[in-house]
This record gives structure tokens, sequence and C-alpha cells, in this order.
């Protein structure tokens, strides 16, 4: 069984589903990425993974345990950490207190808090600074280390790169694939810059209207002929 | 079209913005880059008036708008997007946008008397939305509520409101960021189709190919100062720029 | 007329009366009791056989929640719904919202407890009351005090209606006698704390407060008063002089306290006699202040009155209440008595448990009062006054 | 002066009674109305053990507080938990259908009699060589400076404080970050309750036991909290200080049954001038 | 017969209720605002016509003079409120609303010269009372009420179909976009606003000729939460659901009544008709979170078609339409 196994999962908002049997697998210390048109479905897999929606019919489970009928919290517990693509920070506490909160599973923070400021520099000018007032970029980079802070053992990231500039956007890259070569496995929900980010990864999963369309290995993919044409899902 | 002059915005110690100045002319798509937190979306809020300036001027049209309200400065024509979009997420699509143009039925009398008129606008702005949302894969969808939309979707949803305003000026904030390639085609499409009518944008966006793609101007900010400003060819060869921004040296 | 057809319907089973109260909100500690008098009143004329040959009254009880919205649906399902002869119990702003309702739906309206000067020349015509107005007990307050060498007061009073009613009168009078009203302090109920209402009356420095409000406000304000040492002597509003109100302020703050009371006298037989059959049935003694005796007088009065009037309908109840009720006539005390001297042909005046029961031409009885007082932590009557007390000068 | 000291009294138990429901607020985002028949049942619970029971008044107490956090966190599960999802005016109105349960089932089995702990006449005690406040009184003040203190040190010293901070505001996100929702709610709620409860037992020791308690208290703890702010607890203690002092000062020039107005009057003040209420967002 | 009139008067009470609820769907449902001085309105307009028609105190003016008057009073009122409080978002509007209802009733209680403070005005008049028998008075005027409430309702519902109403919804789903789309919300909200208190103060009028007294306790909060329940109960934000929360409402309250008990246990019975409006409160909002009847979305496009013979047509599962 793998790492992370996803078997023929219904779920949605309400009583609409939005994945429509969906099943993929990861394993342990790979990087898999999720590309798919806007509307495909790929935030609704991220958030079920994560135990914020429920499952309608299938199975997830994670490292050999079932998790699908556990609470988001038991499941951030375990080792998962999760970057949404919107409301990902809290808007109403200061830049600091996220921080804190990233680290709620830990003992004594204090060094791994450090830690993450130093790697964005812009968070520690801003550090008493609410969330809500941060420029976009910055928020991103609140929200990324946040679930950095705990190095979880499998990561899901949902655009995480999205309203980042050029500059930080290569060095961030680099880091998820530092941080995926220290043993953490890794999701990815890709829409921008998808060569660069794609040449890393394992294995693509490219979803289309609620259902996978199509695995091929991060290389492969790339060297798909209709490469463009995949990847806008037409 | 659009003119700055030497706008400050300072937030309790943090200077944003510093002595920015820049223009717009009519007819031209300008682009605004500049690293993360540069000041670029604090910008915009001062110069839609959702956020008042330290020091500066804003004028639009030959005329000082600093003052005004932002209401005001959207019935002169000039409309900006949000970075984070919300909408009217218990409307549906065609709602989103039928809202939009100004309307003569909006009043509690009016609703009564004008029955005639308000007929035809309604048919003359449904044709509207619906060509708009064709254009941006959304036509399917128009019935659906908008908080089912997708994050994507969302943004295009808030790029047509504006639209629908009949703006004489647009200033997008991000409105690449995570919209899928093939649908950003369409968006510069469209914008390009604007601008040959005759309208004028004002872009952030951190996807350059984009930016470069559309903008025959660029403005560059960095640390809220403005630290070039050329055409895409001058911007993308900038030491500065490239220092700064794209993070080669 | 829809009288008569009333009537013809309700022969064929029992007769239906309606309690018209707030069971529940600020009226529920008023009723809980007027439930069992009526009771009582209810049991003695069906153990006596009924009326106009065995038929049975039966009560409704319905819940006004205190309001005069409540009433008026309550009402019109007592009319229409359930055919009701007679609706006892509104307090005084429900009987002024159904005055005119009253006499359209030939159902009277009865009140043992409202007590409002603003009904002493409204009702009469389907509207009737055995409580004593304010007017009367305010006046014979004013002359008791008075007489009592009492002539400078404070007042206290509750901002709403029944409160502000009970002191109007009796404050007319006494400043007429002349008396004089150092403060009058005007307080809203529910509060947490009326330290400041207190503080007011402090500065008047009066020997004697007179407190018009309800129970629940009373421990507030009394225990208050004790604690901060303000030494004055209480006189308060009959509404509350009930077994209750000692025991929420608790007896040692109690002890002393006064109030004039619409009352029998406690030597009357009638008045004994239902209060010994309250205490035997419902093993609590019947409070003065919650107007038991007038409610029970108005079901036996108006059942004496179907009686006479020889059919079960509301307009019988409103034609022939007084002709029992008032002299002339062989005077009775109980519903036995008096059906059996009806039956016999003869005119008969009810002698009620709350006094003598004769109602004006408005509706309205004079009542006679009492004084009362706390003492080792029960109501005792101190003195008895007549109906005829406020004539006398 | 006297009447500063009676304002901060009627300001303490306000605070008292308002804190808890300020709590909810914050964290569950709604105005549970019934928050009001809590502060019913505490003081119904405190005479069922004081006065039924025979318990000793201090342990009537504590066993009242208990018991009624217990039984705020039972209704909270059962009524507004599986309904969390529907949004805040399904909870809002769910609790004022909870209000009439609970109203109802009280008025059942305690009938509309008036009660009260019969507690003897506490003695006036010295403050600053004045006999202005009787011991019942200074009891009230240090509990709810005893309150006020432990919350402080709750919400603002442990991570669990920040954990509510954060959940009142996204819940999903708080859970993506380990913090256990769950039980962090469960404790919300035992705190507001159990305040509710401590809230109800002091009202009903300065005044009565009656059934109208509930609704008389949660119009005013509604005015106090939202006058607050949603930010932190200081703007509720303000507010409820203002509230208290402006009504007792106000008996001094205006009629004292404008009492209850001046109260609202200084509502829509405060609003008018700071919109967010007093603490506007802050951080605590 | 007799049942019909014991009907009547609840349909009476009910109508004015759904009128209530209707008028304050229009701000409260449509618009969102957290409006919770409903009873300010309606005490303020049943005052208003009281003191002009009622002789002392009073102006004695015609019965019609009155309800116009009544009308424009809390108009010009409700202009005040609103023009102070609207300003404020919701949990902050709604105690703001709720303080100036409260004021309202304490002035109506403490200013006797006035209102007669506490115990009110009676025996008022009611509309053409001398032309119908007492008897079967109700009939004609639940059917009075019936005819109003049509009307209330028709007009609200003509305004939540039309560009009016859909503005007003984008105003409640998100002011700032509103804004920043060039409207004018604060003067939308305040023309609003005033438009929802004159319909409940024209209610007002019809609570007076109901009761045939006005006294400051009939306007406690209890009837804005009456309403606000109503209207949750039926379905915010919708008309049809603001007239069937209030009938239900009022309805349920009163079959309560009819359960025979014993006279000993009628307290009992008190506290369990509080237990059951609370109980089917909750269930209905557990089950039906939107209400008996949700919030429809009548889609622009059959709006549109409605109006004018189907100049778009919708082929079925075309994409195109006909007109473009
Ligand atoms: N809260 C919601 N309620 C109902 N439907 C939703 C909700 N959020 C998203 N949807 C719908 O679910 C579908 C998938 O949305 P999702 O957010 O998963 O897409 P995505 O692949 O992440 O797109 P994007 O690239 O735009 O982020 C969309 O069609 C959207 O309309
Ligand atoms: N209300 C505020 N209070 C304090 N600082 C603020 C406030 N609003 C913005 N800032 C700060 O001002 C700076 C400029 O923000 P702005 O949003 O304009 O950046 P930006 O150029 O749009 O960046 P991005 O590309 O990340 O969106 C940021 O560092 C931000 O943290
Ligand atoms: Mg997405
Ligand atoms: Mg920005």
């Amino acid at each position: 069984m793998s790492y992370l196994e996803i078997a023929g999962v219904i779920s949605g908002y309400g009583k609409i589903p939005i994945l429509h049997e969906v099943s993929l697998h990861v394993n342990q210390g790979e990087m898999v990425a999720v590309i798919g048109s806007n509307g495909a479905g790929k935030t609704t897999l991220m958030h079920t993974i994560a135990g914020l929606l429920p499952l309608m019919k299938g199975s997830i489970s994670f490292q050999g345990k079932r998790i699908d009928t556990k609470s988001a919290s038991d499941i951030a517990r375990m080792g998962l950490g999760y970057v949404p693509q919107r409301k990902n920070v809290f808007a109403e506490l200061t830049v600091l207190e996220n921080l804190e909160m990233g680290a709620y599973t830990l003992k004594n923070p204090k060094d791994q808090i450090k830690e993450m400021l130093e790697l964005f520099p812009r968070l520690k000018e801003r550090i008493g600074q609410r969330a809500g007032t941060l420029s976009g970029g910055e928020r991103q980079m609140l929200a990324l280390s946040s679930a950095l802070i705990v190095k979880p053992k499998l990561l899901l990231l949902d655009e995480p790169i999205t309203g980042l500039a050029p500059q930080i956007i290569k060095g961030l890259i680099e880091l998820i694939v530092e941080i995926r070569n220290q043993g953490t496995t890794i999701v990815w929900v890709v829409e921008e810059n998808p060569k660069d980010v794609l040449q890393h990864a394992d294995r693509v999963y490219l979803m289309d209207s609620g259902i996978i369309k199509m695995e091929r290995s991060g290389r492969e993919f790339l060297e798909e002929e209709n490469f463009e044409e995949l990847f806008l899902g037409h | 079209m659009l003119q700055v002059k030497a706008l400050s915005k300072n937030f309790g110690g943090v200077q944003a913005v510093k002595n920015v100045s820049l223009e717009v002319n009519k007819g031209e798509i300008v682009g605004l880059i500049g690293p993360n937190g540069a000041g670029k979306t604090t910008l915009f809020n001062m110069v839609s008036l959702f956020l008042s300036s330290n020091s500066g001027e804003i004028t639009f049209l030959n005329e000082k708008i600093d003052g005004s309200t932002p209401e005001a400065v959207v019935k002169r024509g000039l409309l900006r997007t949000f970075q984070t979009p919300v909408g009217f997420p218990k409307l549906s699509l065609l709602e989103n946008l039928m809202v939009v143009p100004p309307n003569e039925g909006e009043g509690i009398f009016e609703t009564f008397l004008k029955r005639k008129t308000i007929v035809q606008t309604e048919q003359k702005n449904y044709e509207k939305v619906c060509s708009l949302l064709r254009q941006f894969n959304l036509y399917d969808k128009r019935n659906e509520l908008a908080e089912n939309l997708s994050a994507a979707e969302l943004k295009l949803l808030e790029l047509c409101r504006q639209l629908m305003a009949d703006p004489k000026i647009m200033l997008l904030d991000e409105p690449a960021s995570g919209v899928n390639p093939m649908i950003l085609d369409k968006m510069v499409d469209h914008i390009l189709r604007l601008r040959d009518e005759g309208m004028t944008f004002l872009v952030i966006d951190h996807n350059l190919g984009f930016i470069y793609r559309i903008c025959d101007r660029i403005y560059c900010l960095a640390n809220g100062e403005l630290i070039a400003s050329g055409t895409p060819e001058e911007i993308s060869n900038n030491e500065n720029v490239k220092s700064v921004y794209l993070g080669v040296s | 007329t829809g009288g008569s057809a009333d009537g013809a319907k309700a022969s064929s089973g029992d007769i239906n009366v309606g309690f018209l109260a707030g069971l529940t909100g600020w009226l529920g500690p008023f009723t809980k009791e007027n439930i069992n008098s009526l009771l009582l009143a209810k049991e003695e004329i069906n153990e006596a056989g009924g009326i106009l040959d065995g038929k049975k009254i039966n009560t409704i009880d319905v819940d006004t929640a205190s309001t005069v919205e409540g009433a008026i649906k309550g009402y019109q399902k007592l009319v229409n719904a359930d055919k009701a002869v007679v609706a006892i119990g509104p307090e005084t702003e429900s009987m002024l919202a159904l005055l005119k309702e009253a006499p359209k739906s030939e159902v009277p309206i009865m009140s043992a407890f409202a007590g409002s000067t603003e009904l002493d020349e409204v009702g009469g015509n389907y509207a009737f009351r055995t409580a004593a107005s304010d007017s009367t007990i305010g006046e014979v307050r004013a002359k008791v005090l008075i007489e009592s060498g009492v002539k400078e007061i404070a007042i206290m009073v509750g901002n709403y209606e029944g409160a502000q009613s009970d002191v109007h009168r009796f404050k007319e009078t006494y400043e007429k006698l002349g008396g004089k009203i150092l403060e009058e302090v005007t307080f809203n109920p529910g509060q947490n704390t009326y330290n400041g209402e207190l503080k007011k009356i402090a500065k008047a420095n009066p020997k004697l407060v007179y407190y018009s409000g309800g129970i629940d406000t009373a421990p507030s304000i009394f225990k208050a008063a004790k604690q901060r040492g303000y030494a004055w002597e209480w006189y308060i509003t009959p509404d509350v002089a009930v077994q209750e109100f000692i025991d929420v302020i608790g007896k040692d703050v109690a002890e002393g306290i006064k109030t004039i009371i619409a009352m029998e006298d406690e030597n009357n037989q009638a008045f004994k006699r239902f209060n010994e059959n309250y205490e035997a049935r419902f093993k609590a003694k019947p409070s003065g202040g919650y107007y038991n005796a007038n409610t029970y007088d108005l079901l036996i009065a108006s059942a004496l009155a179907m009686q006479a009037a020889g059919e079960a309908s509301g307009s019988g109840i409103n034609e022939k209440i007084r002709e029992v009720t008032n002299p002339p006539g062989k005077q009775v005390t109980t519903f036995e008595e008096g059906l059996k001297e009806l039956k016999a042909g003869n005119d008969i005046d009810y002698q009620g448990a709350s006094g003598p029961i004769d109602f004006d031409e408005h509706g309205n009885v004079i009542s006679t009062n009492a004084l009362m007082e706390v003492v080792d932590g029960q109501w005792k009557q101190v003195e008895f006054f007549t109906a005829d007390y406020i004539k006398e000068d | 002066m006297d009447y500063v000291v009676y304002g901060i009294i009627t300001g303490c138990i306000l605070i008292i009674a308002s804190i808890g429901f300020s709590m909810v607020w914050k964290t569950e985002n709604f105005l549970n109305i019934a928050h009001g028949q809590l502060l019913l049942i505490g003081a119904y619970m405190a005479y069922l053990f004081k006065s039924v029971l025979n318990f000793p008044f201090a342990l009537a107490m504590v066993c009242s507080v208990i018991a009624t956090a217990v039984l705020g966190l039972l209704l909270a599960k059962v009524f507004y938990f599986p309904v969390r999802k529907s949004g805040i005016l399904v909870l809002l109105f769910t609790s004022i259908g909870l209000s009439w349960i609970i109203y109802g089932v009280i008025q059942a089995i305690v009938g509309p009699e008036i009660r009260t702990f019969g507690l003897e006449t506490s003695k006036m005690i010295d403050v600053f060589g004045r006999q202005i406040m009787s011991a019942q009184e200074l009891f009230i003040i240090v509990v709810s400076l005893i309150c006020v203190i432990a919350l402080h040190f709750v919400l603002t010293k442990t991570k669990n404080g920040k954990g509510f901070r954060a959940m009142a505001e996204n819940r999903d996100l708080a859970q993506i970050r380990g913090i256990n929702s769950r039980q962090l709610s469960n404790y919300v709620w035992l705190i507001s309750s159990g305040l509710a409860g401590l809230a109800g037992i002091l009202l009903a020791m300065t005044g009565t036991l009656n059934m109208e308690l509930g609704w008389q208290q949660i119009l005013i703890i509604m005015s106090v909290v939202i006058v607050g702010g949603m930010g932190n607890i200081y703007g509720t203690m303000l507010a409820a200080l203002i509230i208290g002092l402006s009504m007792d000062i106000s008996t001094v020039v205006i009629p004292t049954s404008y009492r209850t107005a001046i109260a609202f009057v200084i509502v829509i003040l405060v609003l008018l001038i700071r919109p967010q209420g007093l603490s506007r967002g802050g951080t605590a | 017969m007799d049942i019909l009139v014991f009907l009547s008067g609840l349909i009476a009470l009910g109508g004015i209720y759904a009128m209530l609820a209707v008028s304050l769907n229009v701000n409260g449902g449509m618009l969102g605002l957290w409006d919770l001085g409903v009873v300010g309105y309606f005490a303020v307009g049943a005052y208003s016509y009281t003191l002009l028609t009622h002789d002392s105190p009073g102006l004695g003016m015609p019965m019609i003079a009155g309800v116009i008057g009544s009308v424009v009073i809390t108009g010009l009122l409700s202009l005040f409120i609103g023009y102070t409080s609207l300003r404020l978002q919701s949990e902050y509007l709604l105690i703001t609303t709720f303080a100036f209802a409260e004021i309202i009733r304490i002035i109506a209680a403490n200013e006797e010269w006035l209102t007669n403070g506490n115990i009110g005005i009676f025996g008022l008049d009611r509309p053409f009372q001398d032309f119908i028998p007492g008897t079967i008075y109700m009939l004609f005027f639940a059917g009075l009420v019936l005819v109003v409430l049509a009307i209330y309702y028709v007009f609200a519902q003509k305004l939540a179909d039309s560009p009016m109403g859909r503005y007003m919804r984008a105003i409640r789903e998100n002011e700032q976009v509103t804004q920043s789309i060039g409207k004018k919300i604060f003067a939308t909200k305040l023309k609003v606003f005033i438009l929802s208190s004159c319909m409940v103060g024209l209610a007002g009028c019809f609570y007076v000729w109901y009761m045939s007294i006005i006294a400051p306790n009939m306007f406690t909060s209890a009837i804005t939460f009456t309403v606000w329940t109503a209207l949750v109960l039926g379905g915010m934000g919708n008309n049809r659901g603001a007239v069937v929360g209030a009938f239900v409402l009022i309805l349920v309250q009163e079959a309560t009544r009819f359960i025979p008990v014993p006279a000993e246990y009628s307290i009992l019975l008190a506290g369990l008709r509080q237990f059951i409006s609370g109980l089917m409160l909750i269930l209905v909002l557990r089950f039906l979170p939107q209400g008996l009847i949700a919030e429809k979305f009548k889609s622009v496009e059959k709006l549109l078609n409605f109006q004018q013979n189907s100049m778009i047509i919708e082929p079925k599962g075309g994409r195109r339409n006909a007109a473009s």
C-alpha cells in the first residue's frame, strides 16, 4: 500500500459531488503534481484529503491508516501539512501569532519560528502586522511557512506560488524540492510556471471535471508532444 | 489620462509607497510590477480612493480626484479589481454581472413607474453579459451561484464584473494569477481588443510572460519606490529590475 | 340575539366558564392561586348539584402570557371556540381592551384584581370587577396615614400601569388632606441593583416610604435598604401583601411592614369559611394580596345570576348579576343557600367571601378594607375599616 | 461618589454575565440568546442545591456553576453543533428556540413562584472610611475581578487561548493547523455556561429567582457585549463598566424611570463614535 | 359561524404579523440589514395614528388622515434612525436599532402628557365599525387585513423581481464590491429602510384596530423577535416564506391552547407552549436551514422571458440563445 492512497473518492460541497471516483496514490518521498483546468476539482481534492470535506464514497488512507473518518486536526497531527489556496492565513492574527498557530502542535516552537523568519525575511520585517493587511505575496509566504514550520511528513500545496514575484518563485521551487529531498512527501497543485515545477515532479496527475484523466511521470509529461493541449485539458 | 504625482502612504511608520509618480495615457496598457510588498496594491487602493494618501496628487481626466469618493471615481470611469476577489456569493453569475451597469430601475418608485425602460435596459445588459460570459468560458455556469466557483473562475468573474461597468480605465490587480493558460490567452485577447476599442489599462501581475505580452510600458516598484520604467524590452534588460525583481544578478 | 343561541347550545352539556389570565409572564405568581380559588368555587357549585337543573360548570384556563394581545386572542377563543359564558380574570389593560368587545360578544369580562382607576367609570355593561378600585383604597390609605399623624412620606413606584394607578388617587387624597410627598422615585422592574433609587429617597430623609411595585423587585429594594441602614417605616401596595413577600425579603426585613388592603373582616363568616375550605382543599393558606376570595366570588355570583336568569348565557349573567348580589333580597353567603332561595323563587343578596359584593352602575364594588402588618413573619390584620370609612366625614 | 460605587457594582455583575456571551460570540460567531436562560438555570440549580438539598451556600454555588457549565455544553452539543454549517442566522434562531425550550421546561418544573436563597442580610463594610458597600457587594466585585484575571491569563498566556481566537476566525484553517477545535470549543462552552450560571446566582443573591430573569438580562448583556466589540474581553469589561456607571450616575440628574433608556442612549452614542465597538479587532 | 369568527380573529392577527414579516423581509431579508427595531416603528405608527385620530389626548382627525399621518411620521422618524445607524454593520446595527426601539417604548411609557403613560388609551374606534354588526366584524376585519397583506406581498414581490431587488441583494452580499461598481449604497439602504419602516408603521394602525387599545407594554421587543422568528421560520429573503412563517407561528402557538388539561396542570401547559414553539423553530432550522420555503433564485432569463414574450429562447440543451 502506498503512503497516501485515495480510492474511488466521491466528494463535494453539500450534496453535489465534484469529485467523481477519484483514485490516486502517492509513494513515500515522492513529489506528485496535480494539474488541470480551472474548476477541475483540484482544490476540492486537497480539501478532501485534508479532512475538511466529508466523503460520499471511497476511502483515503495515509501511512496505512484510514483517515477519511478522522477530523482534520487529527490528520494534521498525523503529520499532514496543507497550504490552502484561499483563506490560508488568520487575517485577524499577527504574523507571529500565525506562525505560532502553525506550530501549534509543537512543544517549544521558538527555534522553528526563527528558522521560518530567516527563510522569509519579508515576514520578519512585518512580524507584528495583522495578516489581513499583508500584501498578497506576503500572505502567501506566511501561509507556506505556517505549514512548513512543523516539518510535515506529507505536504499538500494548492498553487503555493500564486502571486509571488519571480525572484522568490525560483528560490521557492528549489526550497520545496529540497524539502522533498529531505524526505517529505509532496502533493502539489500546479498552475503557474508549470514547466519549472513539473520537471521536478516524479509523477503528474491531470484532472478534468472531477476525474483523473491521465497519469504520467513528470518528464514524460513535459515531453508529450501535445503538452500545451494536455495541460489545458482539451 | 491618469496621472499620479509624488504619492506616498505610510502605515504606522512603514512607508509602503514613497513619492511615486506615474502616468497612463489613453489607449495604453501599462504594467506595474515589483517584488511582494512593494506597494503596488496600496497604490491601486489610493488611486481608486479606497485608501487615503498621505501626500501627493491624483489626476484623472484632467481633474484632481484626491478628495472625491470611491463611488464618484467609479462613476467617472475608473474601475479596479481586487487581488482576492469575492463577488456576490449568493447571486448567480448572471445577476453578479447584471447588477453592475447603472440601471434606472434601481429605485423603489422607479420599479413601478418605469417598467418599459427597465425591460429594455435589462434586455440590452443581458446580451452583453452573455457574450462576456461566453468569452471566459463561464456561460454554462451563468445560473450558478458565485459562491460555487473555483478560485480562478471567481477571478474571471471579477474581471467581467468590472468590464460590465464600461470603464474608461481599468486597474487590474493580478488578473492572471491562478488562471489557466488557455483562459489566460482569452483574457489577453480580450484586453487587447478592448484596448483597440480605446480602453486604458493599468495592470499588476507577477506573470511576466503575460505582462510583456500585453503591456506598452511598464513601471517597476520596489520597497515603495519607483525604480524603473520603460517598454517591456527596456525593463527586461534593466539591471536594477533584474536584481531586485527577477532575482538574476 | 346571539345570547339565546349560545344558551340553547350550552344546554346540551356543561357550562363553560373561562379563566382568562396570565399563567405565564409577570402575572404568573398571581394567577396560580386564583386557579385554585376558581376550582374551589366550581367544585362547590357542582357538588351542590349545578345550576339550571343539574348543569355542571366547567372551567377552561386560558393563558394570556400576561399580554393584551394574548388576552384578546384568548377571549376570542373562549367566546367562539369554547362557547364560554363568562371570562373571569383579565387584568386592567386587557379589561380595557375588551370593554367594547364584551357587549358585542355578550360574554362578560370579570376581574378580581384589575384595580385601576381607569376602570372606575367605564364598566357595568358586560364588565364587572370584585377588585376594589385603587381610588377607594387610595383614599382609605391616605386617610389612615394622616390620622395616624404621618404628614411626610416618600414614594417608590414601579414603572408600570398597575403600580402607578395604585398610588395615583392615594397621592391626590393624601396631599389634599395636608400630607406632603417628599420624593417620588419611579423605578424599572428587573434591574440588577436599586442603589441609586434608594439613595435618592434617602436624600429626602422621610420617615415613611410607600412602595408600590412587584415581588420580584422587592428583595433588591428592601434588603438593600436594610443593609444600608435606612430605617424607614414601610407601607406597601396590597398586591404584594402575601406570604411570599415575607419569604423572599426575609422575616427580619419584613417585620413591621404595613399595608392597607381590600379585605373582608377576619371574623366574617363567609371569609373564614372560604379560607378554611381553601386550606383544606389545597393544603395551603390563600394569600390576601392575590385576591383569591374575589375570584371565587365572581364565579359564584355568575352562577347564581345564570340560575336567576334561567339560561346559561353571558347575557343572562349580565342582566341578573346585580339582582342576585345587591340588596334587597335575602342575604346568602354560599352558593348552595342562594340556589335554594332562587329555586324557591326568592330574591337574594349574595354576601361574598371578599365582602358584601354590591355592584354599582359601573360594575364596581365598594370594598371593606383592612390594615395588615407583618408580625412574627406573618401578615396580621390589625385594624378593619368598613365600607363607610371614607364616607364618614 | 456613592453613585460611582453603585455603578461599579452594577458593572461587575454585568461583566460576569457578559464575558461568557462574548466568548461564544467570538468563537462561534453568533449571539447566543439562550445565554440568558443559562443564568436562570444557574440560579435555580443553586436553589436546588441550597434550599432543597440543604448544601451550604458556598458549596451550592460551586455545584451549580459546574452543573450549569456541563449542561450548557450538552445543550450546545445537542442543539448548536449540528447546525453550525447552516450559518450564523440559523444558530442565532436556534438559540432563540432553545431559550423558549429552557424557559418552558423550568416554568413547568418550578412554577411561577418567586423565590430567594433566603440568605442573611449582609453587613456594611468600610471603604475609605465610609460605609458604602455591603459585604455581599464586595463579594460580587471580588468574584468578577477573579474571573477577569483568570480569563486574561488563559487567553493570552496559553496556547489554547490563541487557539480560541484562531478558531474564532477560521475554523477550517485552525483544524488544518492541528488545533483541536472540537475540544477547544468544548472549553468555550464550559467556561461560558459556567460564568452564566455564576452570574445567575449573583443576580438571584441580590434580587430574586424569577422566571423572567433570563429575558430581562439578555438584552442588556447583548448591548454590553456588542458595544464592547469583537476584539477582546477588555472591550466587554469596559463596556460593562461604562453602561453600569452611566445608568447609576444618570439617576442623579434624570428621572430614574429613564435609567434603562440611558443605557441604550449610551449604546447608540458609543457605536456612533466607534462603529466596531470599543475594541475593534485588537489583540488580547 | 362562531368558529369562523374565531378563526378570522386569528387570521387577522396572523395577517398583521405577516404584514410585519413582509416589511421586515424587504430590509432584513433582501437588503440584509439586521434590523432589530421593528417594534419601534410599529409603536410609532400605532401611536401616531392613535394620537392623530383620538380626541383626548390627540387631535381628533379623521381616520384616513390618521393613517396617512402615521405613515409619514414613521417615515420621518426612521429617516432619523436610519441616518444615524445605517453606517453600522451586522451586530452593531442590530443593537443600535434595538436600542432605538427600547427608547421609543420607554418614552411612550413615561411621557404621560403625550401618550397617557403606561395606562395607554383605550376604546379606540375601528374602521367601518358602525356599518358592520359586532358579531361578524372580525370577519370583515380579517378580510381587510388580508387585502392589505396581498398588496404588501405583491409590492414586495415586484420589488424583489426587479433590478432593484437584485441590487438590494448585491448590497446584502457585499457592500464593498457594490461600492466598487459605483453604486451609492448608503442612500439606497436608507431609502429601503424608510420604506420598510413605513410599511411597519402602517401595520401599526391595523394593530391598533385589532387591539382597540394602545399601551406601551404592547410594544416590547417580544414583537420584534416574533417577527424575525416568523421570517426565519418561513425563509429569509423570500416573501412567500415571510407570510407562511407568520401564519404558521401564530397558528401553532394558538393550536396549543386547545390541548385540554385539568386546571391544576394549566401552568404546566403554559410552559409546554413555550417549549413547543421553541422545539418547532429548532426542528425546522435543523432540517430546513433555509426555512419552510427557501429563497428561490429566479433566473434572470426567466424573469425577462416572463415580461417580454420570449425574446430570448433557450433551446433544449443548446448554448446559444436566439437573441444574440
Ligand atoms: N464552496 C463550494 N460550493 C460549491 N461548489 C464549489 C465550491 N467551491 C468550488 N465549487 C465548485 O467545484 C468545482 C471545482 O472547484 P475547485 O476549487 O476544486 O477547482 P480547482 O480545480 O481548484 O480550480 P482553480 O484552478 O480555479 O483553483 C468548480 O466547478 C466549482 O464551481
Ligand atoms: N493596513 C496596513 N497596515 C500596515 N502595513 C500595510 C497595510 N497594508 C499594506 N501594508 C504593507 O505595505 C506594503 C505594501 O503592500 P502592497 O499590498 O501594496 O504590496 P504589493 O506590491 O501589492 O505586493 P504583492 O505583490 O505581494 O501583492 C506591504 O509590506 C504590506 O505589508
Ligand atoms: Mg483551486
Ligand atoms: Mg498586491
